[in-house]
């Protein structure tokens, strides 16, 4: 359902701009409810932490954390993501100016970067099954492929959407509805990156002392 | 036993039709041919009916793809009697068997049927009929009570309906095709995993309860955000109704509990699908966990059902008591004290399950607690009748009957809360008997209440009196009789879920408690026909906009509401907004401006529909096809994202005319 | 000029402050567990869980901008609130869990042998006091 | 203490006057007989706040009616009072209160892990004995590692003497149940619950699964016989007569599904059998919970483990389609369902063989 729900909450109400209602004194509803929904999401990373938690030692005679995980390779991965999350940033502030060709070019980039992420973790997972440590071979795995591999769909996601935004600003400009889907799409990567600091803490870095 | 010579269809799979075969289809099971039969027939002399009167233009435009919260609540509750049929239904097959199947008899439905009888009645009962009346009612009188003119997302809102329906439609289509799950409301694993359910029931059973949860989840978002940004100028958080704090609280616990639901059932999908291991014996599953997680939402879900209805009740209660709400800090305070709670009592469901001491005692008190907040409602209530007027007006009967039956069925909730009186009720027909008085004593009571009292507003005419009271006494007695019984049963310690039993001496409980379920049954024909009746008299029932001389904004509009809600922008200063209006002579300025409003949309019916085959297709493995269905909605969705013409306006002129019908009606 | 007035997309200063400290907050608990240190297992679960905490925050303030008056508040409570839940689930799922997996996993010593008088839970102990 | 409970044990007699099938509230084991204390008493505490309200909600629309006659007391305004909302808080807290203290005793009191003892129930007691149970779909298995017998559907124990009873499940979870002697536990594959109670008379009571198990779930109860000790050693003399004995073989042949079983016996109980079925390792050539378990805390298996994956699987072999047949394919080829003494009704167990499951 994460992979569902994802994209539509974010665009389905994006031209309710700020002018949706001029004759009420509201500001757009937009950013608040993103917030919330990316609230509940978080609760939905809770519940696979806390599967991951309480599965996590259940190696059932198979490979462990330490068998399967490299720190140098999820460092790269962490340093991916939180690269495409500045620039992301940077993309915003060029938006902030109106600056339609550098705010492409700055996603652009980010989508390049975010790219890169899904690469390796695709790398790692087929490394993983190929060798027979796939989530079918324990409790352990199957909540690590769950967790990684949810917060890897939502950043898939992300991409998509990254890639609808350019092309809707290229073709309408930095009209305000459009901002209000940069913003928007702007707090969903920033929010992938967070939870990114929780999966490379608990889920591998921990498991490796 | 000779029924169970059968065997499951053999396990096979073609590219083109999945696992999908003609065995699946139950054309040997009269039950489901005449069932099968009737909806049949029913549906094409629909079919011929909207054909005739030419209704299928309007029916599209105004309803299937309307995006006014009005008419999405309207919609959500004939979903919620529709299923209310089918789940009701189920109930009677049960009541039926079980009371035949004694002492040896075999009643008439096989395990094989009866266990997909009660897994489906729990289901459909709670996410189709429960969920969707109190998202119904939440999305019909929320927005007008803050003045607004639409929920924050109006697209999102219809799209979530119809993704609920997507869900309710999957249930239903495993009555003729294939099986529905046999593994009880919550699918505990193992027993729901793919060792020892093999065939499709559960997988009907994840994907109706996925797809209808992403409705639920987004419904929650919207509203939430309709309650933070769209309230009426000067309207205080402490100025909302009550009813409107109370649906602020169960959409907190919307979306905070059902993202839970969503990834349990994800990893219980998984394991059936791809051979995870989070809840099978083997391999380090661990089937606790599962419980733990379900719980983690299904208490919270409790709650998600009973406080809109107590946020109903508080305003039926001062309507019909000519007084304000008595202590209505208190009753935000309670509510928000009952939110909270919700979230730290989940063991109590699993008391049994082998917990040490300390862990049951901290439940068992954290349950208790709740009762608190919880009695100073009904308090409240009470003491807002106090010194009143009270009218006894058909809903003010329903709250009448609630707060009774309410009593006791929170009385005998307390009980099981104690954890050494729950290892000996557990499981058995009395916690049965508890959670439907109040869920029946609670809810549905309460939905009647709401039915009745908004009833006028969304149509312009009354219920008929005489058949709402009738309505009343067949489901209060009914319940009486249905229920009463299984706490007797209880207390001999007879279990849940029986399909027969050896002992003859329990025969005559549930021989009562099945003419119980008849008079309910009684008490259901009674408010279909009092539907039917009021409809048919609506012009002498006809009222003006304000019936009941009620306290909040939903009834300064027009009855119906015109789509835009308020002609002007409302200004509110303190609580019960109308009452004051009244008070000092309000009146609409009689000079309108445009009104801004969002475009009707096929997005969401067409994307859901999609939804549903995507479902139906997992749960067959017809790959190809849940391909399809997937990309085409995401396609579908970024296609609406590139329509930037959602809205519209509204000429002061068109509002004026609508405005001038409203006041010769 | 922002769509939105209150929900600001902060400097380019904030941004490198934002990716600084992040930065920083990342590659220590790398480097902690890559260079093996001497530190005590449990000390190094607390510090990596203590910097993952830090940079969360981090990232919520200088990426995300979340400030008390976004919002009339509404974007902090409803963290808030997540936070709560977030930490309801994790906490009490592991306490749950744990528990349940002491009372029953067939794991202790006591378990392996026939002995009738084994071992009770983890949390049995303590029971004689209230009679 | 003793003395708040002589008025809830006089109402529990009045109720096991009346009917005496009302096995939780005429219990017959001193844990069943605490629990319906309890019970009782918080039933009472709670009637305090229930009965005023029952009455103020039928009352007080009555008594303010908007058509009575002298309407001067009609307060339109009146919408608070602080003393009254401190009652209206204050009473039930107190209830809950009391209810909590009673609630934090008795949980430590009756945990169900907890052995039982003689001081605090107060009469003489004999030594505990000793009962292993297994829920196998769909029929209860009772062994008795100290006579060396075990029994199918019919669990006997001598009364006035505490009964440990170990539990765990072959495949899915139910709950072990005997209402007339006090509360119930869960039985879980691989895990293993504890229960203690005591049969205070002898007789025969109602024991059932009352945890839905699957299409065999109804029929699956069995009676609880609490005898003298000389009828109980009878019983396992009778058991001991059996021709049977519950091998590793037998209990893989038990344990394929089998709806409404009769009453078995077996003669003799492999060794550590209940650990082994617990460990979920009677086949051979499985890895038991406890080793895996114990190789788990040391780091896994390493990735030379990945390999032994079938040596820690367990479902698919007992897999079963929505009749409850059977289609997993069995560990050990198996005699024909049951031997000779399979009294309970033999499930068809033809169809399926390699029409399912051919990832295993």
């Amino acid at each position: 359902m994460t992979m569902l729900d994802t994209p539509l909450t974010g665009r389905v109400e994006g031209p309710n701009g700020p002018d949706h209602h001029p004759d009420h004194h509201h500001a757009s509803p937009t950013p608040i409810g993103f917030w919330i929904y990316l609230m509940s999401d978080c609760i939905i990373f809770a519940s696979l932490f806390a599967a991951y938690a309480v599965l996590g030692n259940n190696f059932a005679g198979g490979p462990g954390p330490k068998d399967l995980f490299e720190p140098g390779f999820v460092l790269a991965e962490t340093a991916l993501l939180l690269i495409s999350s500045v620039t992301f940033g940077v993309a915003m502030l060029k938006a902030d100016k109106h600056d339609m060709d550098a705010t492409t070019l700055w996603l652009v980039i980010t989508g390049l970067f975010g790219a890169g992420f899904i690469g390796m973790e695709l790398y790692e997972f087929n490394h993983l099954i190929h060798i027979g440590a796939g989530p079918d071979r324990s409790g352990f795995l199957s909540a690590f492929f769950l967790l990684v591999g949810t917060h890897g769909l939502h950043v898939t996601f992300g991409l998509v959407w990254l890639c609808v935004m350019i092309a809707q600003i290229r073709m309408k400009g930095m009209i305000p509805a459009n901002m209000q889907r940069l913003a928007t799409l702007s707090m969903f990567w920033h929010f992938l990156d967070l939870v990114w600091i929780g999966v490379f803490s608990f889920v591998y870095l921990v498991r490796l002392i | 036993m000779a029924t169970e010579a059968h065997v499951q269809a053999p396990e096979t799979w073609s590219p083109l039709f999945g696992r999908l075969t003609l065995d699946w289809i139950p054309y040997h099971e009269p039950i489901l041919v005449g069932t099968f039969s009737a909806i049949v027939l029913g549906g094409i002399a629909a079919l011929i009916l909207m054909t005739y009167f030419k209704l299928w233009g309007p029916l599209w435009r105004d309803w299937l793809t309307s995006v006014d919260h009005k008419k999405i609540g309207i919609m959500y509750m004939v979903l919620g009697f529709v299923m209310f049929i089918r789940g009701f239904a189920d109930a009677l097959m049960m009541r039926a068997q079980q009371a035949m199947a004694a002492g040896g008899a075999e009643g008439y439905l096989p395990p094989h049927h009866y266990d997909q009888v009660f897994t489906a009645h729990g289901v459909i009962m709670i996410f189709f009929v429960a969920m969707a009346f109190i998202t119904g009612i939440m999305n019909f009188v929320m927005p007008t009570q803050i003045g607004a003119r639409d929920v924050a997302f109006p697209f999102l809102n219809n799209f979530s309906f119809w993704m609920t329906v997507a869900g309710a439609l999957l249930v239903n289509i495993s009555l003729f095709i294939g099986e529905f799950a046999r593994v009880g409301w919550l699918a505990f694993p193992p027993l729901s995993g793919s060792a020892f359910s093999h065939g499709p029931g559960v997988d009907y059973y994840l994907w109706a309860l996925q797809i209808a949860g992403v409705g639920t989840t987004l419904s929650g978002v919207n509203l939430l955000a309709t309650i933070f940004k769209m309230r009426a100028k000067g309207m205080k958080l402490f100025d909302m109704p009550v009813f409107t704090w109370t649906t602020l609280c169960t959409n907190v616990l919307i979306v905070a509990a059902f993202p839970v639901l969503t990834a349990t059932l994800t990893m219980l999908t998984l394991d059936r699908y791809l051979d995870f291991h989070f809840f099978t014996n083997d391999l380090g599953g661990n089937a606790m966990m599962y419980v733990n997680l379900i719980w983690i939402w299904g208490h919270p879900e409790v709650y998600i059902l009973i406080l809109p209805i107590f946020g109903v009740f508080s305003e039926i209660v001062q309507t019909f008591s000519g007084k304000p709400l008595f202590g209505y800090k208190t009753m935000v305070w309670a509510t928000a004290c009952i939110m909270v709670l919700s979230f730290i009592v989940w063991l109590h469901h699993f008391f049994t399950m082998g917990s040490g001491a300390n862990v049951n005692t901290f439940f068992g008190i954290t349950t208790m607690i709740i009762a608190v907040p919880t009695g100073v409602k009904v308090f409240n209530w009470l003491f807002t009748m106090y010194k009143g007027r009270v009218q006894f007006e058909v809903p003010m009967l329903w709250t009448t009957g609630f707060i009774v039956t309410f009593a006791i069925g929170g009385m005998t909730g307390v009980l099981l809360a104690v954890p050494p009186v729950d290892f000996q009720l557990h499981n058995t027909l009395f916690l049965i008997a508890h959670f439907h008085n109040v869920i029946i004593g609670g809810v549905v009571f309460g939905v009647y209440a709401a039915v009745t009292f908004w009833w006028p507003k969304a149509f312009g005419f009354k219920l008929d009196d005489k058949w709402g009271r009738r309505t009343f006494w067949f489901w209060c007695v009914g319940f009486y009789f249905a229920f009463m019984p299984l706490y007797a049963l209880g207390l001999m310690g007879v279990t849940r879920r029986l399909q027969s039993y050896m002992d003859q001496a329990w025969q005559i409980y549930f021989i009562i408690a099945a003419f119980g379920a008849v008079l309910i049954a009684c008490g259901i024909a009674c408010g279909f026909i009092n539907f039917a009746v009021s409809i048919l008299r609506r012009k002498e029932l006809a009222v003006g906009n304000d019936p009941w001389n009620a306290r909040t904004l939903d009834w300064a509009t027009q009855s119906p509401p015109a789509n835009y809600n308020f002609p002007q922008d409302v200004v509110v200063s303190g609580r019960d907004a109308f009452w004051k209006m009244k008070q000092d002579g309000f009146k609409w300025s009689t000079n309108y401006s445009d009104i801004h409003m969002p475009n009707n949309t096929a997005t969401g019916i067409i994307v859901a529909a999609m939804a549903l085959v995507f479902g139906f297709a997992m749960i067959w493995y017809i790959w190809w096809l849940a391909a399809i269905t997937f990309i085409g909605m995401i396609a579908t969705v970024i296609a609406h994202t590139f329509n930037y013409n959602q809205d519209h306006w509204i000429p002061a002129a068109k509002v004026a005319e609508t405005e001038a019908k409203g006041e010769v009606a | 000029m922002s769509a939105h007035s209150d929900t600001s997309h902060g400097t380019m200063g904030q941004l490198m402050t934002g990716f600084a400290l992040a930065a920083i907050l990342s590659i220590i608990p790398f480097a902690l567990v890559m260079m093996e240190t001497d530190i005590a297992p449990s000390t190094l679960v607390a510090i990596i869980m203590g910097l993952g905490a830090v940079q969360i925050v981090v990232h919520l303030v200088y990426f995300l901008h979340l400030k008390s008056s976004t919002e009339e508040g509404w974007t902090l409570a409803a963290t808030v609130l997540a936070v709560v839940i977030v930490a309801i689930v994790l906490a009490g799922s592991l306490w749950v869990m744990h528990n349940m997996n002491a009372n029953m996993m067939p794991m202790t010593e006591g378990n392996m042998v026939m002995d009738p008088e084994a071992t009770p839970g983890a949390s049995m102990s303590g029971h004689e006091d209230h009679n | 203490m003793r003395l708040s409970f002589k008025i809830p044990i006089l109402l529990g007699a009045v109720a096991s006057l009346s009917a005496c099938q009302y096995d939780v509230l005429a219990p017959s084991g001193w844990v069943a007989a605490e629990q319906r204390d309890l019970l009782v008493i918080s039933t009472l505490l709670m009637l305090i706040v229930i009965i005023p309200v029952i009455f103020m909600a039928i009352w007080f629309p009555l008594r303010y009616r908007a058509d009575r006659p002298d309407q001067s007391d009609y307060a339109p305004e009146w919408s608070h009072s602080t003393k009254l909302e401190y009652v209206l808080w204050g009473v039930p807290i107190i209830i809950v209160a009391i209810l909590g203290v009673y609630t934090y005793i008795y949980t430590h009191r009756l945990d169900p892990y907890r052995p039982l003892d003689a001081a605090e129930i107060g009469t003489e007691i004999g030594e505990p004995i000793e009962v292993d149970v297994v829920s196998l779909d769909w029929k209860w298995l009772f062994i008795y590692p100290e006579q060396g017998v075990a029994s199918v559907n019919e669990l006997a124990v001598p009364a006035n003497r505490p009964i440990n009873l170990r539990l765990t499940s072959s495949t899915v979870m139910t709950t072990f149940s005997v209402p007339a002697l006090g509360g119930m536990i869960y039985t879980m594959a691989g895990m293993e619950t504890k229960l203690h109670l005591i049969a205070d008379e002898e007789g025969t009571y109602f024991g059932q699964a009352a945890h839905y198990s699957g299409p065999g779930f109804s029929e699956m109860h069995f009676d609880t016989l609490a005898m003298s000790d000389a009828d109980f050693d009878q019983w396992v003399e009778k058991a001991r007569a059996s021709n049977d004995e519950l091998s590793r073989e037998a209990y893989l042949d038990l344990e394929v599904p089998s709806m409404a079983n009769e009453v078995q016996y077996y003669s003799g109980v492999d060794e550590n059998l209940f650990d082994r079925i617990r460990g979920l390792c009677v086949d051979e050539g499985k890895v038991c919970m406890d080793q895996m378990m114990m190789q788990d805390e040391m780091g896994g298996g390493g990735l030379d483990g990945i390999a032994n994956k079938h040596m820690y699987q367990y479902d698919d072999q007992r897999a079963i389609d929505g009749f409850g047949n059977l289609i997993g394919e069995p560990a050990t080829p198996s005699a024909p369902a049951h031997g000779g003494h399979a009294d309970g009704e033999t499930l068809s167990m033809n169809t399926h063989e390699g029409a399912a499951h051919d990832g295993n």
